[in-house]
Formats: structure tokens, C-alpha cells, sequence
């Protein structure tokens, strides 16, 4: 591997820049391969990498029906956070935290993760006491969150408007200073040549067709667009599609994909230094590198894999930004996109071993698969290596809706973005 | 005549209406008519704009609204608006406009020193730094980046125009009001359709305003507009929409129209909206959005000067304005010798124009030639010289082999460069459209559409102006059903070109070190594309990411079909193996405002307020938000504070009486011979035995056993209820019955009303309850023998129907009092008068909380979330054991649903009387807890209670109902943890004295 | 009547008797009789008869205005039909918008196509104004019945008053 | 938005509708097993093509009805009434 850094890029542009190589090798598929990472967004990827780093494993595939990191990787708002309510799901998350912080070094790419602190803010009585909720849970799991006061939230973020006259007045906000944002495509690319370097075949263009089992049920390979490959263990971190390749194997899985939908605005300059959510009112907005105003719309009702919804559920969201930062007004949609958020019943991920033995899972990110990148990867390698959870990810199976131990965050009003 | 470059007689600026405004502080002179781009290429100026990562001076390059270099900032405090292309922006007298991303001045940019270190700053170069030392990301190196980055500085103030939002339907949606479009339009229109024209200029006419030499019907082609424009106003079926783009395809046919109201005006009037969004519901929709011309991608090729040959065409003859003295032409199509024609016609000498097709020819050639300009055949240019303006082309020849030779240098102040056109198809790619690739013309052009969507004209490829017209007849046609269309003759045009390039220019040398931009906003050069490539980045989605291609403003209008040429280049394989970006609505940016309309303030979300609003507020009240409702908080006398008012209001429930506007209460009305087994099948409870006149607390859960919702439920007849939910959860509640009564159980003869509204509620709380109601009722006997609590009394009061419910959700005698709504503030203040010498006091939300928390009652939403079954909040005696099935029985026998580590509900005290916990405490077992540490429960509710002179809380506690009496720990974010004991969570008259008095 | 815009005008309606009807079909002929109609409306019409106006909102369903004499006519020809009969006179405000602008200043609020030949003069239906639900029903060319739920009337009110602000300006019929 | 053809009322603008989930799943008995039940409650087909599925025009007529829309592209192939099977329209996106 190439090794980035400011010297490296010095001695390439003496050279003008003729000297780099790819970042990761585009592999054809080889017959077999010890395990399959069906999925090539940043969930898979990181995944390969943590089986090769941390569990010695070499002969590893991942293949990608379309291009690397085309899915939710590419088409969310980079928000970072582990302020979640349920232990077991801010455990999940600020595992991933953890890894965020040292992700660049890790890879030895620079994924430009921001910790510039991500404000929930209250409107209601009731947002006060889930957020405060929050706030102590947190604390007590180790997390950092605090509660400002609406001046506080004004000082931290001086462009909201904190006014007690307007429809849904700003009552606080639970601050983590350590959430922020971080660049979607690096995360994948820094996995992927990690990955590359360290053996992994990553063979794009190669969709899933079919499983493969023998007699017993246990898995043996996979259909492709590009043929059968046989494999020992298939981990799926497809996202929405999930659902689509799981089928294959006999196995419903209680998912749902619903259109997300996300916008930016025109680049600015530096005039928004942190993120802010609003679940009361449905505003999420952080302004990215680039300056533009990054800003995540609702989610469509409806059952879809096209990519696209509805105009007004944008609009929803440009009319509560416009509430809570008027300023901004007057600023313009330059693009928009939808996403596929894989949701579950209770808006908690799954990443878990199936009941199909050598098959795998991790899906039902719904809005949160982003920020839990590295460590859906690193508990996903874990679960796949050792073919049993790692006790963070254990809580969250496929089983725990048979059983009723749901671990429900949308419930508990912690919309998750 | 203003501008010693505006041509005396052209152009089609009102030269009678001259307008002054300011550029950079100083007075700019134009016309009515100009854009702010067209009245400083007037004075000679090209110079508008810097670019986002070297900071290279930058002038126009196109006249539209596909403008990457002159953007400005325009306007003044709340009306100061970034971004906007100059090329596009029309003047009016008093208009501010500024340049952006420089300092100090746009001529002396310090940020433009970046083009020195521009070999450190290749494609990507951000991702393979500033990683070390760790942490100082974030502290220094991105700061630093995004001071240099964005663009304009964003507005901070907050904007004080109006936004207009308007749905419509038609039968035909026509995009783009050019040749094509018109001709669609008029088609369509005489079929007797509802036609929808819109275009995002000032005025219909698209490429024909710009267009003197083609005549149609022996009329120039903006006579011609003008006569269509006037036909299609005399049609009442159609409608035309100028300033108006259509920015978003979305399913089912339904396309946003942005529409610029008021912004090209000096003074609008009153009350006009600055812009509207137009959803616009279409049977058919025909995409004339027509072609733009290609930049060419050459060392240089940012240079103030250098534009696009079409746009100084447009310059010519729409604003009378020659973009300089002296023109070099680089072309590879035939449609830049008619420019060359036309601007030579007004005076602007051709010095040469470098066509990189070895052999052009035909009648534009011809002509050129015939007046003398010189024609280089065969020949690129290889750069071009100057910084803030251009001051030279170097021409260079391309041998047979692809070579290019050593070439000689032409001064001039104006390089026109023409690629060929690339059709528009970002509204047919957001319809879904497929794109298949022409080899013919080296272009994608429009395939199949899952939607009613067709395009005409040259956005297919169609390039000739007879064809183009006919074409949009035929859309037209082809949209209604029509048989026949106008016909019109086009008696003189010129050919269409032939040729076109895509892809880096040849050249001379490596380039190693040139700088030749194929998206100038974004700085990214060729080599930066080539870079991208090299190291593995083949998909174009891939390439785009990595280097920025087409992330500009323009969205990639002049760069992705270069961008994409470079790709296919250097891996030697065809455009159509690497794909195409996706186009990403809105085609152009549009305005937040726009969108959120007229949901602004007070009007952002419905206001709902309870029918003692206007009261409550007379009296002072505090309010809270309650979902859309605004509810009385707490009503304050002078110099209370919450705590104080609060206690006071309480303490009178306790004492004498309260009286309490809970309107808000969800209220459903079941009604039918099954109404019962409805109810039974519903509720947890069981419903077959409550006798008439009678109530019952009803719990509601889901299928999956947790706690949906709650309410008191009186039966009025056998069958009837008059069913009360939670105030947030009126509407869920119905459409969960709805969901069951219409999809499982559609045998039951039973219906659904929401009565929510009809009846007003007042509550009337407190010992002296009875006493102040008794003397108000018409004869309606309710003393404790003749109605006990949990019953229920139609009747009146005053004359006004009512129905009358004795229940209690503060542990007091209490009755809730239900009349019609409109009539509801004329029963309080009855009720009012007559408690006023028994010490009646109203009482807020806040109060009501206390209450109920004193008695232990929980509130579905602060004590569940939504993972609590019944007996978790202390409700098993509701469930019923009998029934054969309800809403949630299957569930709730699920092992996990009674494990005995259940988070149950409990009353907590702290040792101290006066300390108060905070609602979302985590509770633990041992004072010094590491950390983390698993909770053993959390604080739901906490108050200070002045019944008891003392806090008391409510929390959810694992197994918490066989703890009492044991301690746990209060973590506080600050200080040591409190230590609290658990109790039973009724913590005033347990044994309901009170309630049944 | 208030002018809210050009030719337009907004007036609350007096208070009014309303009732909803649920039942099946046996239910609806036997209120559309005592009302004086030979059959209940079709889907999304109102008619008149002697005893009243019904207005045909769902399947199931007739919002139901009776005359002063018409309300016990309903009572007396339900009794034997199973039925649910619930007044909700004070649940609903009405307002009536006319004028040559008012179909202009609805389709500012709701996603209807108020053509003529798509919502003719007696047709009415449920929907959205903006955020609340609504119903509208076409009494007229240029005359509209507005109900909305008691607490959402101030907020459809100045929406309403708000689009007609800004109605006039390059804005027509079509 | 979606244009969506109300059985009772014609075709109307998705704002006025709230989705029904997938269609067809029938409540099974409460005493069928914790996987079945489980099953009824959360397992979804989640269809890449035509699916069957719920919607209840809520600022509307009120009723629930059933829909064929191909997931891949939004577009309905039929509208039909709670309570009648499913129409066959084949797999053609």
C-alpha cells in the first residue's frame, strides 16, 4: 500500500502525481473463498477489513452488484453520534465512536471525522424529559451528553432561533460534543484499499443470485452475475436489499425498506458549526466541509427500492429549517437525492448470526447505518469469525422479535438520523 | 449608449429604460432587459467571479442559467442572497450586487496564491492528509479548509419575503419555451388541452431570441416568438410561465415548477410572494429543455474572455453587447461559424477560428470564408494567455497521427469556443428515463420513460429548426391525441452542425502541469480526471466523488459529458460501458423559502387551541405545546413563580376545587349493534358487563403486547361508548380501530365518530366539586348515592346538553363536565361564578401532572415508552383473563413480557424531603458506581408535592414492585448520588376516600 | 363576506345542525328517504331533499345537514336499521369562499384539480388544506363550502387569507 | 407524490393517504406459536417487484384498500377492495 501522508504527496507532485496506484485492487472472483461479504458499502467493507486485521483470516471476497459504495454510504447526511437511549444501543454505537476516532490513522485515510458536537434540541416538555432521559442514561453508560440551557444552545450554535415567540420555541438541547460528521466516501475507500492491501478480493459489478447449501443447510457458495463462487461463511450487509438476497436462503427477515430522502444546499461559508437535530419539528442539518448545508428529510411511507420520493417530504423539512435557522432562507436547494433505509419494527439494527448455518446479517440500519460504520463492520467480523456475537451485538438478533426483547428506539422517541 | 461594448440598435434591452446599479460598491449603468453578466460585458468587463479552490479569476462562460464562474452576491440585509449567476440575474435600478470568494478585491485575490501550490493540491489530496497529528482535523486543518471553501457568505438575517406555493393539473406540461416548446405548446393547445408552458428565462423564445438569421414564415425568429407567444395567450386553455423552471420530475407525473416572481423587480408590489412553487399534476408532459453548447477543456481555458460561442451570440443579439474587439474561435461544430458571422457582422474582427475537424466545409463555411476570416483547419489551441482577462490563443495544428505541432500565438480579448451541444436530459433522467448513447452525435440522447413523458426538440438530439418544429408539433400532438397541428414554413436556416468534441483537447507535451478545467467551478483539471483514474477510480460515480466533477452550482451542466469523455478515454473503453452521473433534481437550486411557502411562523404547523384559550389567556395563563395543541400550563398570580403557582393550584384541588380545560382529550364516539364486541376485542379490559351509565379505564395495547394508549370509557347505551384517549393520541387511536374494525373484523356492525371537538371538557376537581356543580345541573340528581364515581349522566346544564362523567384523575371528588364546544365557554363561566365563593381555582397541565402523580397515576407517554406492558406500569388488573382474544393478548403471553426483571412502576422518595430528582434519573444499587454501569431503572416523574410537603417521583425499576422499601442510587450528573427508597407509587389517600366521597 | 383578494371573498357559516351517518347500505337509503331523496348521493355528491342535505363523504358515510324539521324525520327511519347517528354540529367550523378567484386560492392548499370538469358544482369531498383536513364542497361555479375540525380554523382562515394575498400576481385559471 | 386511485374516490394525491403496510396478512388466532405470531407481527416480504399492500385514504373517504405497485418503479398495476384477492397482474414492472 501506498502510504498517504503530506511527504507522500509532496514527493508525488515532484513527479507529477504519475506515481500513485490504485487504491484497491478490482479483483475478478476466484472459484472459492473462505467467506463472502455479500454488500460492498462501508458496513462490508470495514467488515472484510476487520476480518483480515483482527481475525488473521486472508481469503476473503466482497462483491458489490454495482459500483463500491454506491447504497447509504453514498447518500446520507454523515452524521456521528452515540447518543442513544437503550444501553444496548448506545453500547452499539459508541463502540463505532470509539473506532471513528481513530479511523484515519487506522486506515491511513483521512476520513475526516469532525467532532464538532451534535445539538438534539427540545421544543416540547416532553422532548425535555426524553432528552434529558438521554442525557443521564448516557452519562451512566459512559457517554459523553450534556443538557444546555436555550442560551447555551444559542452560544453553541449561534444561528438558531432561540425567540420564545415563534410556533415551536427552542426549551434546550442534549449536546454530545463528541458526535459530528465525517466524509461518506473516504470511510468506504480507506476500508476498501485497507482491505485490498491486506489480501481482500473486491469484485465489483457481481451481483448475487443465488445461495448455495448442501444438504445439512449449511451454506456453500454463491450465484453471481459472474458465476458461482463457493464459500465456507456468506456474511449479507446489503442494506435494503438484504431482504432480497436473504430470500434466497429461505429466510424472511422482519425488514421494511422506506425511500430517505437528503438535500444540500448551495456551498456558504463557514456559518453553521455543528450539527442539529430536531426530531419535534424534523430538521437535521450540519454544514459539510465544502459548505454546504447538509440536511436530512424524512423518510416516504411507503415500501420502495427506486431511490426517489415524494417532493413534499423535503419540503416538510425545508420548512422546519426555516423555523429553526431563518437565516437561511434564502439559501438554495442545489441537489437532492433518496436513499433505501432497511428499517426494522423497532428501528434497531440486526447483526446476527441466521438460522442458516454459515449465513450472517447485518441490516436494519434504517437511518443509523452511517454512524455505526466501523463498528457494524468490526462486531459484524467478529460474529462472522467466531460464529458468535461479540456480547455488544448480541442483543440484537433476528430472534428478539419472536421473543419480545425489542430494543426500541423509535418508541422512545429517539427518532434515529 | 451605455458601455462603450453595447452596439447601438441591437439587442432586446428597452434602451429608453436605463437602470443603475452597483457592482463592488461602484455604479454599474445598463437597461431594462439586461442581466448584471450582459451590462458589465457592456462595459468591457469579464472579470465577475473567482473560482472555489484556486481562487482563479473568473468571467461568464455561458448567458444562463448553467453559469459555473459569475456568481454573485445580490441584495441587501434580510434580502442579501449568495450564489446567484450573474448571467441570470436581471437589474433593476437600486439592485447590490457583490463579488464572492476573494480577498480583498476581486481583482487582488490573496486565496489565488492556491494556484501556486496547485501541484500539492491534485484531486483527493485532501484524503491523503492532514491526518497527523492525530486530533488536529478538526482543530486546524479543517477550519483552515472551510474559511477557504464555500462560495458567498451565508445570509444572516433572517428573510423578510413571502413564498407562494400553488398545486396545479393540466393535460400537457411543456418544459422549455423554445422552438420546440412553443410549437408543442400550440399544438396542444388548439387540441383544446390544458396546456402548461413554462421556461426559466424572462421571455419565451429559448435559442430563436438569439437567432437573427433563421426566418420561419419569412419572419427572424423573434418576430416569429412573438407572434406563437400571442397566439397562445388568446388560448384561455393554456397557461405560460416565464421565470419559471421546472426543477423537480417526480413519480406519478408530478413536476415542481419554480417560478421567480418578484426578484427582477425594483419595487414589487405589496404582498406579491418573491417566488412560487408550482406541483403541477400532468397527463402528459413534453421536455423541450433543448441543448447546451460544450465548453472545451484546453490550458487556460478559464481565462475572463473565454465563453461559450453560443453565449456571445446571445450576448449580441439579446443585450446588443460584443464580448470584446478581437475574437479567436476554437471549434469543432458548424454552429460557432454563424456566431463568428454574426459578430463579425457587428464589428467584432474575427482573428481566426481553429477548427479541430481536419476538413470543415458546407455553405456556413463557405461564408465565413467568403468574408475573408481566416480558417485554420485541423488546428486546436493549445492555450490560452493572460490572467484577469485573456490576451492570447496559441493555435496549434494536429498532424494526421493525432500529433499537434508547434503553433503561433493570436492576440485577442475574446476566445469562443464550441464543442457541439449536449441535449439537455436531467428532467427525463429524474422521470426515470433511460439514456442510450448516439454514436452519431457523440451524445446521450433520451430513451424510455416509466412516465407520460416525451421530449422534443433538440434535448433528442434535433438540431435543424424545421425539424425541431415539427418535432414539437408532434410531441403536442402526440400528448392530446390531436390529428393535426400548426404547420409553419421555415424558409431560411442553417444546417445542422456536424462535428462536436468531447474529452480533454489534443496538445502539444504532456500538460503535466497545465491547468485545463473541465468543471471551473470546482477547479477540476483534466489531470485531476486522469489522477482519479489512475488510482482506480473507473466508475464515473466514482470519478465524480473523487474529484468534484459536476458538484458545482451548475450540477455539472458544461462538465460531466467532458468529464465522462476523459474517463472513456484513458481506459479505452466506449461512454456507454462507463455510465453516466445521475442527475440529481432540482435541474436549477431553488430557494428554502420557496419551499416551505406558507408555512412560516405562526402558520408553520396548525395552531389548535382548546375552547378556554382565550380565557385561560386573559387570566395570565403560562401555555405548553401538546402536539399541535397550546395548553395552559399554569396560571400564575403576580409575583408567583411556576413552583409557587403550581403548589397554590394544587393545594386548592386538595382543598376546595379545581377547574381544568381538558378539551384536548381525545374523544371517539363507537357506535353500533357490536359495539361492545368491538370494544372487547380492542381494549385489554372487558366491556360486555359495564352497565349503562357506567365507566371504565380502558388500557389499549398494540399486537406486540406494550402499551399504546389509555382513557376513561363511558358507556352511553347498550350500544354506545363514548370512548376518551390521550390527548396525543386522538388520531392514533382511530385509525388503529379503523385499521381493525375495516381490515380484520369487518363483520362487526360498528362505526367510528371523533367527537373530540364537539365536546368541550371541564374538568371540575376537588371536594367542593359537587357543591359548586349540583346547584348548575337541570335536574340531574348527582349525589354520591345517585351518581358514584366511574358513572356517567346524560342531561343539561343551563339549558346545555351535556354529558356529565364522574371520574377523577387527581384523586378528588371530581365530575368532567362535557358540552358542545361552541357553548363551553358559556358553561365555565357558570361554573366559574358559582365556585368563585368556594374557592375555586383554575389549574394548568402542570398541576393536573402533580395531582395525578400524588395518586399514582401514569401517563402513557411519560411512564411507558413504548416498550411497557400493562403490568409494567402496575395495569395487570385491567387485563382481562376471560377473553378469548384482545389487541395484544398473544403477545403478552410471551415469557419475556413477564420476566421478573421487568422494568415496574414504583413510587420513589429521596431522604431528604426538599431534594427533587430529575425526570430521566438513572437508578443503580451502589452510590460509587463505575462507569458504565448498567441502570437498574430511571426517574419517569418528579415533582414536588404539596399534599405531602415533600418530592416524590415515580421511576421504572427492574422487578421494581417486589423492592419496596429497598434503596438505590440517583446518579446526578454533578455531585454525589442521592440515595432514594423505593415505595408504593400512590402516595396520597391509597385507599380512595377522597375519590369515592 | 371579507374581501380577501380580488373578487374573492371568505365569511364564516352560522352555526348549523350536523350529523354523521355511518351504516351500511340499508342505513343510507333509509336516511336519503326520510330526507326526501330517492337515493342516497353518489360517491363525493351532496343532494338536497325536503328534510335536508346529505353529502356523500365515504362509502359508509353521509355528512347529513337536516332542516329544523328534518333531524327527528332521520331519527324515526333508523330506528330499526343498525346505524351509528352522531351529532357533531360544533366539531365543525364552515366558512364559504367566493368568487371568480376561489378555486385559484384552494389550489394554493390543497392538491385537488378544482376544474370544473373535475370537480363540478355538487361534488364534495375530504382532503387536505395545507395541514388540516378539510372537507370542500362546490355549492357554485365560483362558491365553495369549507368544513374543518373546530380547533383548525383559525389556522385555515389566515392560510386562506395568506394565498390570496399573493393570488393575483401571474397566476391564472386554467 | 404519488398518484394514488382511491376505489371510492378516484385518483388522488398521496398527501391525503397513509400507508397500510403489505397486504393480505391475516391475524392469526391467539393461540397459534410464538413464531407464528412473531411472523404475523414483524416478517415481511419487503418485495423487490409488485407488491401487495395497504393504503387508507385518511383525508378521504376513510377506508382501507389494496394496492399493486411494482417497488422498483412506484407504478400501481390495480387498486381493489379490502377483503378481495389478489389481482393478477403478473411480475411486469
Amino acid at each position: 500500500m501506498q502510504k498517504f501522508s503530506a511527504f507522500s504527496l509532496a514527493r508525488q507532485a515532484v513527479g507529477r502525481h504519475l506515481g500513485w496506484r490504485p487504491q484497491w485492487r478490482s479483483a475478478a472472483p476466484k472459484p472459492s473463498y473462505d467467506i463472502i461479504i455479500v454488500g460492498g458499502g462501508g458496513h462490508g467493507l470495514g467488515a472484510a477489513y476487520y476480518l483480515a486485521k483482527q481475525h488473521g483470516l486472508r481469503n476473503i471476497a466482497v462483491v458489490e452488484r454495482g459500483w463500491l459504495a454506491g447504497g447509504n454510504t453514498a447518500r446520507n447526511t454523515t452524521i456521528i453520534r452515540s447518543n442513544y437511549l437503550f444501553e444496548q444501543s448506545s453500547s452499539y454505537y459508541e463502540h463505532a465512536l470509539k473506532l471513528w476516532e481513530g479511523l484515519s490513522e487506522e486506515l491511513n485515510y483521512n476520513v475526516m471525522f469532525s467532532q464538532r458536537g451534535c445539538l438534539m434540541v427540545a421544543h416540547t416538555v416532553h422532548d425535555v424529559q426524553v432528552f434529558k432521559r438521554h442525557v443521564y442514561a448516557n452519562r451512566l453508560n459512559g457517554i459523553d451528553n450534556e443538557w444546555l440551557t436555550p442560551e447555551e444552545t444559542k452560544a453553541f450554535c449561534p444561528p438558531l432561533n432561540i425567540s420564545p415567540n415563534i410556533r415551536y420555541p427552542v426549551l434546550g438541547a442534549a449536546l454530545q460534543r463528541r458526535a459530528g460528521t465525517a466524509r461518506h466516501d473516504a470511510v468506504a475507500w480507506g476500508f476498501a484499499r485497507a482491505a485490498s492491501d491486506l489480501g481482500v478480493d473486491i469484485i465489483e459489478n457481481c451481483e448475487v443470485t443465488g445461495i448455495d447449501r448442501d444438504p445439512s443447510g449449511k451454506v456453500t457458495g454463491v450465484q453471481t452475475t459472474r458465476g458461482p463462487i463457493r464459500a465456507g461463511k456468506i456474511g449479507v450487509s446489503a442494506a435494503g436489499h438484504s431482504s432480497v438476497v436473504l430470500a434466497m436462503a429461505g429466510i424472511r427477515l422482519p425488514l421494511q425498506v422506506n425511500p430517505l430522502q437528503a438535500l444540500v444546499s448551495e456551498p456558504v461559508k463557514p456559518a453553521f458549526p455543528c450539527v442539529v437535530m430536531s426530531n419535534t419539528i424534523h430538521a437535521y442539518i450540519s454544514q459539510s466541509d465544502k459548505g454546504e448545508m447538509v440536511i436530512g428529510a424524512g423518510t416516504d411511507s411507503y415500501v420502495s427500492y427506486t431511490q426517489r420520493g415524494g417532493l413534499h417530504i423535503p419540503a416538510h423539512t425545508l420548512e422546519a429549517i426555516c423555523e429553526l435557522v431563518p437565516d437561511f432562507r434564502r439559501l438554495r436547494m442545489l441537489r437532492s437525492w433518496g436513499g433505501i433505509t432497511d428499517n426494522t419494527p423497532d428501528r434497531s439494527p440486526i447483526t446476527a448470526k441466521t438460522s442458516v448455518p454459515g449465513l450472517y446479517v447485518n441490516c436494519g440500519w434504517g437511518t443509523g447505518g452511517f454512524k455505526a460504520t466501523p463498528g457494524a463492520a468490526n462486531l459484524f467480523a467478529w460474529t462472522i469469525a467466531r460464529d458468535e456475537p461479540h456480547p455488544i451485538n448480541a442483543p440484537f438478533t433476528i430472534e428478539r422479535f419472536r421473543d419480545g426483547t425489542l430494543i426500541d428506539e423509535a418508541a422512545a422517541a429517539a427518532v434515529a438520523h | 449608449m451605455s458601455g462603450a461594448f453595447r452596439l447601438a440598435g441591437r439587442g432586446r434591452i428597452d434602451t429608453t429604460r436605463p437602470v443603475v446599479f452597483r457592482f463592488d460598491g461602484r455604479m454599474v449603468r445598463g437597461y431594462a432587459g439586461d442581466t448584471v453578466a450582459s451590462a458589465l460585458l457592456a462595459e468591457g468587463r469579464h472579470l465577475m467571479g473567482r473560482s472555489f479552490k484556486y481562487h482563479r479569476p473568473r468571467g461568464p462562460v455561458s448567458a444562463g442559467s448553467d453559469e459555473p464562474n459569475a456568481l454573485i452576491g445580490v441584495g441587501e440585509g434580510g434580502r442579501y442572497t449568495p450564489n446567484l449567476r450573474a448571467t441570470q440575474v436581471e437589474i433593476h435600478d437600486g439592485m447590490v450586487a457583490v463579488s464572492q470568494n476573494r480577498a480583498p478585491s476581486l481583482r487582488f485575490d490573496i486565496g489565488a496564491l492556491n494556484t501556486l501550490a496547485a501541484p500539492l493540491l491534485p484531486a483527493g489530496f485532501y484524503y491523503k492528509t492532514f491526518m497527523w497529528p492525530r486530533g488536529f482535523w478538526d482543530k486546524v486543518y479543517e477550519p483552515l479548509i472551510r474559511r477557504a471553501a464555500g462560495l458567498g457568505r451565508a445570509p444572516t438575517e433572517p428573510d423578510p419575503d413571502h413564498y407562494a406555493l400553488h398545486y396545479a393539473h393540466c393535460d400537457v406540461l411543456v418544459a422549455g419555451g423554445g422552438p420546440a416548446g412553443l410549437a408543442a405548446a400550440l399544438a396542444a393547445g388548439q387540441a383544446g388541452a390544458r396546456v402548461i408552458l413554462c421556461d426559466e428565462n424572462a421571455e419565451f423564445g429559448g435559442s430563436l431570441l438569439a437567432d437573427t438569421y433563421s426566418l420561419i414564415d419569412g419572419l427572424p425568429g423573434g418576430e416569429w416568438v412573438a407572434r406563437i407567444v400571442a397566439e397562445l395567450e388568446r388560448l384561455p386553455n393554456v397557461q405560460l410561465l416565464t421565470r419559471c423552471s421546472a426543477f423537480n420530475y417526480g413519480p406519478h407525473n408530478m413536476v415542481a415548477l419554480n417560478q421567480r416572481l418578484a426578484d427582477h423587480l425594483a419595487t414589487p408590489p405589496a404582498h406579491m410572494p418573491r417566488e412560487r412553487i408550482w406541483q403541477v399534476r400532468a397527463r402528459e408532459v413534453v421536455l423541450a429543455a433543448g441543448a447546451l453548447e460544450r465548453v472545451l477543456v484546453f490550458e487556460g481555458n478559464d481565462r475572463p474572455g473565454i465563453m461559450l460561442a453560443s453565449a456571445a451570440r446571445t450576448y449580441l443579439h439579446r443585450y446588443g453587447v460584443a464580448c470584446g474587439r478581437k475574437a479567436v474561435v476554437v471549434t469543432a461544430d458548424d454552429a460557432a461559424y454563424r456566431v463568428a458571422l454574426d459578430l463579425a457582422e457587428a464589428g467584432v474582427k474575427i482573428a481566426a477560428i481553429a477548427d479541430l475537424r481536419s476538413t470543415p466545409g458546407g455553405p456556413l463555411v463557405e461564408a465565413v470564408r467568403a468574408r475573408g476570416i481566416e480558417i485554420l483547419p485541423a488546428t486546436t489551441i493549445q492555450r490560452a494567455h493572460g490572467h484577469l482577462r485573456v490576451t492570447g490563443a496559441e493555435l496549434a495544428p494536429v498532424g494526421a497521427d493525432g500529433g499537434v505541432g508547434k503553433g503561433r500565438t493570436v492576440s485577442c480579448d475574446l476566445v469562443l469556443m464550441s464543442g457541439g451541444f449536449t441535449p439537455s436530459l436531467h428532467l427525463h433522467s429524474q422521470a426515470r428515463g433511460a439514456l442510450r448513447f448516439d454514436d452519431a452525435l457523440g451524445v446521450y440522447l433520451p430513451g424510455e420513460s416509466i412516465e407520460r413523458v416525451r421530449s422534443a426538440g433538440s434535448c433528442r438530439g434535433m438540431f435543424a429548426l424545421d425539424d425541431v418544429l415539427r418535432d414539437g408539433v408532434a410531441a403536442g400532438l402526440a400528448a392530446t391525441g390531436g390529428k393535426s397541428g400548426p404547420e409553419w414554413a421555415v424558409t431560411r436556416q442553417d444546417a445542422p452542425g456536424t462535428g462536436g468534441f468531447a474529452g480533454a483537447l489534443p496538445r502539444r507535451g504532456p500538460g503535466h502541469l497545465a491547468l485545463a478545467f473541465v468543471d471551473f467551478q470546482n477547479d477540476v483539471t483534466a489531470k485531476d480526471v486522469k489522477l482519479a483514474v489512475r488510482e482506480g477510480f473507473r466508475s464515473i460515480e466514482h470519478v465524480k466523488r473523487y474529484t468534484t466533477t459536476g458538484m458545482a452550482t451548475d450540477q455539472g451542466k458544461g462538465s460531466n459529458v467532458n468529464a465522462l469523455a476523459i474517463v472513456s478515454n484513458v481506459l479505452g473503453r466506449r461512454p456507454e460501458e462507463i455510465g453516466l452521473t445521475t442527475y440529481r433534481p432540482p435541474y436549477t437550486p431553488v430557494t428554502f423559502g420557496a419551499f416551505a411557502g406558507h408555512a412560516r411562523g405562526d402558520q408553520f404547523d396548525p395552531l389548535r387551541l382548546p375552547p378556554m384559550d382565550a380565557w385561560a389567556r386573559a387570566q395570565g395563563a403560562v401555555f405548553e405545546d401538546v402536539g399541535l395543541w397550546r395548553r395552559a400550563r399554569y396560571f400564575p398570580r403576580v409575583g408567583e413563580d411556576m413552583a409557587a403557582a403550581v403548589a397554590r393550584e394544587c393545594r386548592a384541588v386538595r382543598a376546595a376545587a379545581g377547574i381544568f380545560d381538558a378539551s384536548t382529550l381525545g374523544k371517539i364516539e363507537v357506535a353500533g349493534p357490536d359495539a361492545a364486541e368491538f370494544m372487547n376485542r380492542f381494549y385489554v379490559n372487558v366491556w360486555t358487563k359495564l352497565g349503562v351509565g357506567k365507566c371504565r379505564y380502558g388500557l389499549v395495547c398494540r399486537d406486540s403486547g406494550f402499551v399504546y394508549d389509555d382513557g376513561v370509557v363511558g358507556r352511553i347505551a347498550a350500544d354506545r361508548f363514548h370512548v376518551t384517549t390521550t390527548t396525543g393520541g386522538a388520531a392514533g387511536v382511530l385509525n388503529m380501530m379503523e385499521d381493525y374494525l375495516q381490515t380484520e373484523w369487518a363483520d362487526l356492525d360498528v362505526w367510528l365518530t371523533s367527537i373530540t371537538e364537539e365536546w368541550a371538557v371541564i374538568a371540575l376537581q376537588g371536594p367542593r366539586a359537587r357543591d359548586i356543580l349540583a346547584p348548575l345541573v337541570d335536574g340531574l340528581d348527582i349525589s354520591a348515592g345517585a351518581m358514584p364515581h366511574m358513572t356517567l349522566r346524560e342531561g343539561s346544564i343551563g339549558g346545555v346538553p351535556m354529558r356529565l362523567f364522574r371520574v377523577s384523575f387527581t384523586g378528588e371528588l371530581g365530575y368532567e363536565i362535557n358540552v358542545p364546544s361552541s357553548q363551553a365557554q358559556a358553561v365555565w363561566d357558570r361554573v366559574w361564578q358559582a365556585g368563585a365563593s368556594l374557592g375555586l381555582t383554575p389549574y394548568g397541565t402542570e398541576a393536573m401532572h402533580v395531582l395525578r402523580a400524588e395518586k399514582g397515576y401514569l401517563i402513557v407517554g411519560q411512564e411507558t415508552d413504548g416498550t411497557m406492558t400493562p403490568a409494567d406500569v402496575g395495569c395487570g388488573w385491567a387485563v382481562s383473563k376471560v377473553k378469548p382474544d384482545f389487541i395484544g393478548k398473544r403477545a403478552l403471553a410471551l415469557p419475556a413480557m413477564y420476566a421478573p426483571d421487568r422494568l415496574q412502576m414504583v413510587g420513589v422518595l429521596t431522604d431528604d424531603p426538599r431534594t427533587m430528582l430529575e425526570e430521566g434519573m438513572q437508578l443503580v444499587t451502589a452510590a460509587e458506581t463505575p462507569i458504565p454501569t448498567s441502570a437498574e431503572g430511571h426517574v419517569t416523574s418528579s415533582y414536588f408535592s404539596p399534599a405531602l410537603g415533600r418530592s416524590i417521583a415515580i421511576a421504572m425499576v427492574k422487578g421494581g414492585r417486589g423492592r419496596m422499601g429497598a434503596a438505590l442510587y440517583a446518579l446526578r450528573l454533578d455531585g454525589p448520588a442521592l440515595k432514594v427508597t423505593l415505595v408504593d407509587p400512590v402516595f396520597y389517600d391509597p385507599e380512595g376516600a377522597r375519590l369515592n366521597g | 363576506m371579507v374581501e380577501i383578494a380580488e373578487g374573492c371573498a371568505l365569511a364564516g357559516l352560522p352555526p348549523m345542525v350536523r350529523l354523521v351517518l355511518q351504516g351500511r347500505a340499508a342505513a343510507l337509503d333509509a336516511a336519503a328517504t326520510s330526507l326526501g331523496l330517492a337515493a342516497p348521493p353518489p360517491m363525493l355528491r351532496a343532494a338536497s331533499g325536503t328534510g335536508g342535505t346529505a353529502l356523500r363523504l365515504g362509502p359508509f358515510e353521509l355528512l347529513i345537514l337536516p332542516t329544523p324539521d328534518g333531524r327527528a324525520g332521520v331519527d324515526t327511519a333508523l330506528a330499526t336499521v343498525p346505524h351509528s347517528l352522531v351529532e357533531v354540529s360544533d366539531r365543525n367550523v364552515g366558512f364559504m369562499l367566493e368568487g371568480a378567484r376561489a378555486a385559484d386560492i384552494l389550489a394554493g392548499l390543497c392538491p385537488l384539480d378544482f376544474a370544473l370538469s373535475s370537480f363540478p358544482v355538487g361534488m364534495m369531498t375530504r382532503t387536505l388544506l395545507d395541514k388540516a383536513g378539510a372537507m370542500i364542497w362546490r355549492t357554485d361555479a365560483q362558491s365553495f363550502h369549507i368544513e374543518v375540525w373546530r380547533s383548525f380554523g383559525p389556522y385555515v382562515e389566515a392560510q386562506l387569507r395568506e394565498v390570496a394575498q399573493g393570488i393575483s400576481f401571474s397566476l391564472l385559471a386554467v | 407524490m404519488l398518484l394514488i386511485d382511491c376505489p371510492y374516490c378516484g385518483p388522488r394525491a398521496e398527501i391525503e393517504f397513509a400507508y397500510g403496510g403489505e397486504a393480505h396478512i391475516a391475524r392469526p388466532a391467539a393461540d397459534v406459536s410464538e413464531a407464528e405470531w412473531a411472523a404475523f407481527l414483524y416478517l415481511r416480504d419487503n418485495t423487490k417487484g409488485v407488491l401487495a399492500e395497504r393504503w387508507r385514504h385518511s383525508h378521504g373517504c376513510g377506508r382501507f384498500f389494496n394496492a399493486l405497485r411494482d417497488t422498483r418503479t412506484d407504478r400501481f398495476h390495480a387498486f381493489y377492495e379490502i377483503g378481495t384477492p389478489r389481482p393478477d397482474v403478473g411480475d411486469a414492472a
